[in-house]
């Protein structure tokens, strides 16, 4: 019954909208055109990058909250480590130390590729998003060569860490909320802000992405 | 029809896809799954019907970047959940009985 | 019809038949492997969406980190069966 | 003004983070009283000048975003931090040191009240989507946090729950945007008119739609109980009193806002949310009636009484109905608090989940039993009280639009009501049955949750400040 | 804030600041909690006085609050609403006397006084509102501060009974609701005022005017006990004595019986309820309801029982004398207001004496009760041939202003009515006085708590409070026409409700 409701209901949607989206009129608000006017006075030269920092900056406060928000949960369930009483086998193969030394090899030319993305971005596709990931590819990758432990518990520095980012973000937000609105930059400051958001962003969200990966793979028992 | 209107209703058949999985699948990884695709239509279909005649709009891009990003914190959360459920019950199924 | 809408085509049609693989293929490994594929496709299609922004992040976080997520919890599962 | 109320809770919660595992307790009960205080201020400030606009960034919408506090967002944000501080000041009584639900409890509620605030007063659909998923995850969070298996299955309910209501929401964002270029909600009330193409109808029915998910509306309420009932008192008092409030609050917005012109056109839609309402009214209260746990019984009333809510969509044609439904909202969220809040500290003190292990309570823990019954009676709307106000509003806007049918819902509801909480009364007034023991609570715990059921009841006295306070445009 | 404004304020106050400390106070403070009672209910009464004497020499006092735009708390302190708060905060004063004695020693205590005081501030808040939406608010909080007295023992009985009156109750509240949200939605007000302001409405509403009478009737008849609307009353006799007082004569009946009088003579207004035919169905189902409380009363075993019987009947005398369209009926059903509350809490007060003294609950356990309590069983046998309407008593003066009010309206058939209700009055407590005085004591009483020491057959506490109210129901009877009497100031009231009658005052 249930089944047969949520596909008629999926199928009469897909119709709906399918039928509906077809001939439709322009759009009214031609926001791409905005944004080109007013790249100019955004700090930075990408557009993607000037919606996301700057016209649009507030949301991408709030996502890293999201981001952040998401971390603290993970670290907050199952901090009582009842994990189950039977003795958690790892059945994992030993490590094949060509992973190794391809990791110690890889990862610094990983950290150099996410420092371009960051640099990149202000003009061109790239930046804080693209280059956290990178890190915290970097930082899987050491722990699947089991260069880097899972996460049990983060301590005072790598808190500071995994916040750091949102905190300078937030810092200027309120900085320029004292000084007029939120997140306004001024004219001449707005790029480097914008750089300053970005580089402790990339850190930040590196750190966290790599830390959902690194805390969900605690409870497999191999380091508990 | 253009690559914009295609591309978005891809993102529709993908989202009905997705929210349809997400109701019905039992399996939570499977679930999980099911809740990207469906975000993954979500995305498609804002960036592709705002550019339907072929022009790149910055402003739903950027907002398909945060999108991602918070589909990825909630799949974490969402995993971290099952996992943690499997270690307390070794299941990875809600019962549906203690649903009423 | 063009050489390129044909391609979209092609692309949307392959999106498609992946993520329903990916939600109802009988094996769990499959199935998130099949997710990995998806991810790829669609930072296929951002770039054909004139987004190579997302394409970029789709790619590292849709379909690499959150891969990289549900292989590391599918790996769990099956180290604590036996 | 408004901007640091979404700023300030953000900054406590992310140093609360910083300063390490179940720490920040007085962080954060200082950032609440200092948040208090802003939402009074800002109510004020809007009372005497109008509404206030914040254009964040200084771009304007639809470039950039617009924050907006009027009479109804900022009585909402009064009512958040009404009961977000003595709640704050419960749970730091209500758990032991060592509870493992504690370790990151306060960056959690911090988050939780980042995203309502920010919820409250963006007017950016998009925006609101990020606000929507902050509330959501930090939400489950709180629901999971340091729980068994019973309390991480609630949360997962309560997740997937959430993820597909922002889901549709966002759907509906994203064919909004496509047909119209913008999603600020400004922008589009005069571009929607009554000649909106079919997407746009489909887009406001999947953000009403996974709105009404998100708000446990029936029947989209099997999340509620298990995670309201299941998750440790205070987070069960603050889910159930403004949370669930939030998702209302925008069904409301976009409502009379973005939508209204459509709503105008197809007159028998308003009556969708109040079949609804009028379904949950009942639903909830026969499974409230009908519930063995004390916890449950209070999750389910929280499914009937948001019923009430959506009985003011038929009557939106008066101006009335915006501030009755808001009294319905200050009424359930100050009662639920308080009840929630006095629940935990019955379980606690007796050791029992069960009603019918309440029997003496009303002698062993007096002020208890007593917020527990003043905030009865605001739930059964009877005089005086915050909720008596509401029902005379809903039931006078009834009559004067000739909808019998919703003064109708509304008595019955509320005997319903009476029934579930007489049901506890009744069990407390009992003499305890011989060998049982009652372990002494902390003051703080009783008289928080009194001063909450006491707040909700002498709303009734005095409305007047808030009704005008709704009336800002 | 000027002094009339205060006044009624005070008033409140009165027994609403000494009800709120008093719950604060530990168990073991019984100098604190009884100082503070008495001094409440002794302000109180001197308040009452300051406000008789203004009211006489035509001051009027009255304030209002907005809690909506639109909406009021209001009070008002005149001549009707005077006539019920003195007869409340006097029988509060012996009330709170008797249950001291009562309670002594017995556990929960500041729960009930707490308790007992704010169901006395909804009392004074229902007397002095000035409007139906400030009555209803009080009406309901009488319902909810009443619940826990009824449920004070904590037993299932009594529980039971509990539950029972909040059903009835609280579904009555619903139905008076719905009728004041109408009026006050078709007349954008509800503020009592002399001669109804129903009226201004116009013929086109006289369908619903007569709709919102109904529900507004079942809404205060479950109160006072209207048949079919009485079940509660009998069921709630699980309470302690001080509290079936508190019920049938202080309070809650009257709630119900003073709501009716409100809403016919000032929201409807006497003469256009007539206009509207509304009074002699009302006037049907009070006759109904006072021949058949007697009629029950005869076969109650249980003392209380059958006491709460009679009361179902008496209370609907008042409504009756409502109802006799004419000055005279008004002056009869509004002065047995008063005099039932003296006699039956005469009643209450000696049952309860019975019951801590001797352990009699049932009337064939009454057997010799008057030689072993002579003073109680005096003043026992006052109330009930008050209440039979023997001459020199206050029930006889009553049942005159009754009849000939009936007679006056041309309602003869109301007169037997009457005079059946009386003789069923005398079938079933002439045999408890018989018992009482002329059957032998029996061996043992049924529980003897308390020894007769002297003349004191039990503590004084218990005795000084009927003694006192049996004087009183000699006195109104005796000297009715005593300018003090409650029959003067009903006969001050009644003038100014018939603005078209001539009224003609010897009965």
């Amino acid at each position: 019954m249930k089944r047969l409701l949520v596909v008629l209901g999926a199928v009469c949607l897909v119709v709906l909208l399918l039928g509906a989206m077809h001939d439709l009129a322009p759009a009214s608000v031609e926001l791409h055109a905005a944004v080109a006017t007013n790249l100019t006075a955004s700090g930075v030269e990408h557009p993607v990058t000037a919606v996301l920092l700057n016209f649009r900056g507030y949301d991408t406060l709030l996502e890293i909250a999201v981001l952040l928000l998401a971390l603290i949960v993970i670290l907050a369930i199952g901090m009582d480590a009842t994990i189950s009483a039977e003795a958690t086998v790892d059945v994992r193969p030993l490590v094949n130390p060509v992973l190794q030394t391809l990791a110690k090899l890889v990862v610094p030319l990983m950290i150099l590729v996410a420092v371009y993305l960051l640099w990149a971005g202000s003009f061109r596709p790239g930046g804080a998003f693209q280059a956290g990931a990178v890190l915290a590819a970097a930082a899987v990758l050491l722990h699947l060569a089991e260069l880097l432990p899972s996460w049990q518990s983060p301590g005072v520095k790598l808190r500071l860490g995994l916040a750091g980012g949102f905190l300078i973000f937030l810092a200027v937000g309120a900085v320029s909320l004292m000084q007029g609105a939120l997140l306004e930059y001024p004219l001449e400051q707005a790029g480097a802000l914008i750089l300053l958001i970005e580089s402790g962003l990339t850190v930040s969200l590196g750190l966290i992405l790599a830390g959902l990966f690194l805390l969900l793979s605690r409870d497999d028992g191999e380091t508990s | 029809m253009t690559g914009g209107l295609l591309f978005a209703s891809v993102g529709v058949i993908l989202f009905a896809m997705g929210v349809a999985g997400v109701l019905l699948l039992g399996h939570l990884l499977r679930r999980i799954l099911a809740f990207n695709i469906m975000g993954s239509g979500t995305f498609l279909v804002l960036v592709a019907l705002a550019q339907r005649n072929g022009i790149a709009d910055p402003v739903p891009q950027a907002m398909v970047l945060t999108g991602i990003v918070v589909a990825v914190a909630a799949t974490a959360l969402a995993l971290a959940l099952a996992r943690r459920l499997y270690v307390l019950t070794g299941k990875l199924e809600l019962s549906q009985d203690d649903e009423e | 019809m063009s050489l390129e809408f044909a391609f979209d085509l092609l692309l949307a049609l392959a999106m498609v038949w992946s993520a329903w693989r990916s939600l109802y293929a009988t094996r769990l490994d499959r199935a998130i492997v099949m997710f990995i594929a998806f991810g790829l496709l669609m930072a296929l299609a951002w770039t054909r969406l004139l987004a190579p922004d997302i394409g970029l992040a789709e790619a590292a976080i849709g379909a690499g980190l959150t891969g990289a997520l549900l292989l590391d919890a599918y790996g769990a599962l099956q180290r604590k069966k036996i | 003004m408004m901007v640091w109320l979404i700023l300030l809770p953000l900054l406590w919660a992310s140093l609360a983070f910083m300063l390490g595992p179940s720490r920040g307790v007085w962080l954060s009960i200082v950032g609440l009283a200092a948040q208090l205080w802003l939402a009074f201020a800002l109510a004020a400030e809007i009372v005497g000048s109008g509404a206030a606009m914040h254009a964040v960034g200084g771009w304007g919408a639809p470039l950039g975003i617009d924050l907006v506090a009027d009479g109804l967002s900022a009585a909402m944000l009064l009512l958040t931090q009404c009961i977000a501080l003595p709640l704050a000041v419960y749970a730091h009584a209500y758990f032991k040191r060592d509870d493992p639900a504690t370790t990151y409890f306060w960056p959690l509620v911090g988050f939780l009240l980042a995203g309502l605030n920010a919820l409250f007063l963006s007017t950016d659909l998009f925006n609101i989507y990020v606000t929507l998923e902050l509330l959501g995850l930090a939400a489950v969070g709180l629901v999971a946090a340091g729980g068994g298996a019973q309390q991480i299955a609630a949360a997962l309910r309560y997740l997937f729950a959430t993820l597909v209501g922002s889901g549709a929401y966002l759907l509906g964002v994203a064919l909004i945007y496509g047909t119209y270029g913008t999603v600020s909600t400004v922008t589009l009330v005069s571009l929607i008119g009554a000649d909106a193409p079919d997407l746009v109808w489909i887009a406001g029915g999947l953000m009403v739609l996974g709105l009404m998910l998100k708000t446990a509306l029936f029947p989209f309420h099997f999340w509620l109980p298990p995670a309201h009932g299941g998750a440790p008192a205070p987070v069960s008092a603050l889910l159930s009193a403004v949370v669930v409030k939030a998702s209302f609050y925008l069904v409301l917005r976009l409502w009379i806002g973005p939508f209204s012109s459509l709503t105008v056109v197809a007159s028998l839609v308003v009556w969708f949310p109040a079949l609804l309402g009028t379904l949950a009214v009942f639903w909830g209260s026969y499974q409230a009636i009908r519930a063995e746990r004390l916890k449950m019984l209070i999750a389910y009333s929280t499914v009937a009484q948001l019923g009430y809510l959506f009985l003011i969509f038929p009557l939106l044609a008066s101006a009335g109905a915006l501030q009755a439904g808001i009294m319905q909202a200050f009424a359930h969220g100050l009662a639920k608090a308080a009840m929630f809040a006095a629940a935990g500290t019955l379980i606690k003190a007796t050791g029992q989940e069960m009603v019918a292990g309440l029997a003496g309570v009303a002698e062993r823990l007096p002020v208890t039993l007593f917020a527990f019954g003043l905030a009865g009676i605001t739930l059964m709307g009877l005089p005086p009280s915050a909720g008596f106000l509401a029902k005379w509003q809903l039931i006078e806007l009834a009559l004067s639009q000739q909808h019998w049918v919703i003064a109708f819902v509304v008595l019955v509801g509320g005997l319903l009501a009476a029934v579930y909480v007489f049901r506890v009364l009744r069990q407390a007034f009992l003499l305890a049955p011989a060998g049982s023991v009652v372990t002494p609570v902390p003051r703080t715990l009783e008289w928080t949750a009194f001063g909450l059921a006491a707040a909700s009841v002498l709303l009734g006295l005095r409305g007047v400040e808030l009704m005008q306070l709704v009336g800002v445009t | 804030m000027t002094f009339n404004e205060l006044l009624p304020l005070a008033v409140l106050a009165s027994s609403l600041i000494p009800g709120l400390l008093i719950f604060t106070l530990p168990e073991s403070w019984v100098g604190l909690r009884t100082t503070l009672n008495l001094s409440g209910a002794l302000v109180k009464l001197a308040l009452v006085l300051l406000l008789i004497v203004g009211v006489q020499a035509g001051e009027s006092y009255g304030v209002h609050f907005a809690v909506l735009p639109g909406l009021n708390l209001s009070f008002k302190a005149d001549a009707l609403g005077l006539l019920f708060i003195t007869l409340s905060a006097v029988l509060w004063l012996f009330t709170t006397l008797y249950a001291i004695g009562y309670l002594e020693g017995a556990p929960r205590r500041s729960r009930f006084f707490g308790f007992f005081s704010l169901c006395v501030t909804a009392t004074m808040g229902i007397a002095m509102a000035a409007n139906l939406f400030t009555f209803f608010v009080f009406y309901e909080l009488l319902t909810l501060a009443t619940f826990p007295l009824v449920v004070h023992r904590g037993t299932e009985a009594s529980i039971r009974g509990g539950m029972t009156y909040l059903a009835y109750t609280l579904i009555g509240g619903a139905v008076l609701l719905t009728g004041i949200v109408w009026l006050h939605h078709l007349l954008g007000h509800t503020d009592f005022a002399h001669a109804g302001i129903a009226v201004a409405l116009g013929s086109a509403y006289d369908g619903q005017l007569q709709i919102i009478f109904l529900l507004l009737m079942i809404g205060v008849g479950v109160k006072a006990a209207i048949v079919p609307l009485h079940g509660w009353l009998p069921q709630a006799m699980v309470a302690p004595a001080p509290v079936s007082a508190l019920l049938h004569a202080v309070a809650v009946v009257k709630a119900g019986a003073f709501g009716i009088v409100r809403i016919v003579y000032e929201v409807y207004g006497i003469e256009f309820a007539q206009s509207l035919d509304l009074l002699l169905p009302l006037a049907i189902f009070a006759a109904v309801t006072i021949v058949w409380g007697s009629f029950r009363a005869l076969f109650q075993d249980d003392l209380k029982k059958r006491l709460a019987y009679s009361t179902v009947s008496q209370v609907s005398y008042i409504v009756l004398g409502v109802t006799l369209f004419g000055p005279i009926g008004t002056v009869g059903g509004l002065v047995h207001l008063v005099h039932q509350g003296i006699m039956k809490i005469t009643l209450f007060f000696c049952a309860g004496n019975y019951a801590e003294t001797l352990g009699i609950h049932k009337v064939s356990e009454m057997n010799g009760a008057g030689r072993r309590m002579p003073l109680t069983s005096i003043a026992f046998t006052i109330g009930a041939l008050g209440m039979i309407g023997v001459p020199l008593t206050a029930g006889a003066v009553s049942k005159a202003w009754l009849i000939d009010g009936a007679s006056a309206a041309g309602m003869d058939w109301a007169i037997w009515v009457l005079w059946t209700s009386s003789l069923l009055n005398a079938a079933y407590f002439l045999p408890i006085l018989w018992r009482a005085w002329f059957k032998p004591i029996p061996k043992a009483w049924p529980a003897e708590h308390i020894v007769a020491r002297g003349w004191r057959e039990t503590a004084w506490l218990l005795l000084l409070p009927p003694m006192i109210t049996a004087v009183m129901t000699l006195a109104t009877g005796i000297f009715s026409n005593n300018q003090i009497s409650p029959l003067s100031w009903v006969k001050l009231i009644a003038e100014r409700e018939y603005i078209h009658e001539s009224i003609i005052w010897t009965p």
